[in-house]
């Protein structure tokens, strides 16, 4: 099949709680353009307005799943990034 | 049975939920909102959760006990806001044998307050709010101009 | 209160007694009625006490239980006779921290069952009736002409 | 004071559970006679019709505690035996 032009794909992030007020939304699209793995996002994030508080350990979960720094990552994937939490 | 409600949990429909007539001992457990934390006196929070994510780990963490021991177990958390001394999250355990449901128990509290994605922020006697993050609280904002 | 009862139990109102607002872990534990023991169906028991002396132990184990960790302790055992699934225990103890009140809970239990002088006596399925001893059941008389 | 001729003084005894029906009573009385501790309360009980499931390390509770073989027994003392507990 050849490519139909298309919207440049994103990868969909949830924030919550802390992290939802620090960036000012709880969901957020970002170009999955160089995005590869949980480590990107991460990454991606702690550069935006307010992320810096996201530290470079902090849980993310893909596809409910909590997933580790080198996790792949792409665009159909359900991308969470998870405050410590506190339940119970 | 959903794991997170928005309403108040009650106990006893857990213990109905996991009692049977071949299970002798049924281990519990209920958390409370307190009316402290660090030293601050505390007017109430709400609970926030990844809902998908929570229910999913939740069931996780129940199949776990129930495979690792001989019980039943039944878990609830609460989400939106509470006032003091509401129940928080409740717990039952029911096996042939106390050691066994007491065990299950703690394993499952332990387990959920480690990797259930639920929030948790507090609304303090002085209007402060902030995130507890596991133990600790993280200050968010202040009220009024007198930060001491 | 008065730690034996006639009564049916009611774990909710030990843990009414227990619950306050500086005490955010609540841990109890429930015996019930099982079906069955040593592998033979049960239709029933009766529980029966030294009476004065077991409130006595009773209230010495909860004041060891309340100076050992800070909680509070609530108790009920049930005497009488009971059917299937009834409550024949009940344990709530409320703490600040989980640890205590796990800890606490599991010593009143081990406690009471070693120390407190309550007899059990089991009816079975075919009409026996045997006092029940640690665990095991001693005997007493058989109906019945059948002894296999 | 003169002695007043009275009744002879006994050690009441409690049964309960097995030992009740065993012995065929709930309360007991013994002659004090003899009687010094605990242990001396355990045989007598034993040589009595049904007495012999008794054992030697029974449980004797006086005062509405439990009490050690050597522990002293008198006819002003509340005395219990006790059979294997079995509460919770």
């Amino acid at each position: 099949m050849p490519a139909v032009p298309s919207a440049p794909p994103v990868i969909r992030i949830q924030l919550f709680a802390r992290y939802a007020e620090l960036l000012g939304a709880t969901q957020l699209e970002l170009p999955a353009n160089g995005i590869n793995n949980v480590r990107d996002v991460l990454e991606r994030l702690r550069a935006l307005p307010g992320g810096a508080a996201i530290g470079a350990a902090t849980l993310v979960a893909v596809n409910l799943r909590q997933a580790k720094p080198d996790a792949p990552v792409s665009p159909s994937d359900e991308v969470a990034v998870l405050p410590p939490l506190a339940g119970g | 049975m959903a794991y997170l409600s928005q309403r108040p949990l009650e106990l006893n429909e857990l213990l109905r939920a996991v009692a049977a007539p071949e299970r002798g001992g049924v281990s519990s457990f209920v958390g409370l909102v307190r009316d402290h934390h660090g030293g601050r006196p505390v007017r109430g929070l709400a609970y926030s959760a990844y809902e998908p994510m929570a229910e999913a780990v939740c069931g996780e963490i129940i199949a776990e006990a129930e495979s690792r021991w001989p019980v039943r177990v039944a878990l609830q958390h609460r989400l939106g806001e509470l006032t003091i001394g509401e129940v928080a999250v409740a717990i039952a355990v029911a096996g042939n044998h106390r050691d066994e449901a007491f065990a299950a128990c703690r394993y499952v509290i332990e387990e959920l307050k480690r990797r259930v994605p639920i929030w948790k922020r507090e609304t303090y006697a002085d209007g402060t709010v902030e995130w507890v993050e596991e133990g600790r609280a993280k200050s968010e904002e202040r009220s009024g101009s007198s930060v001491s």
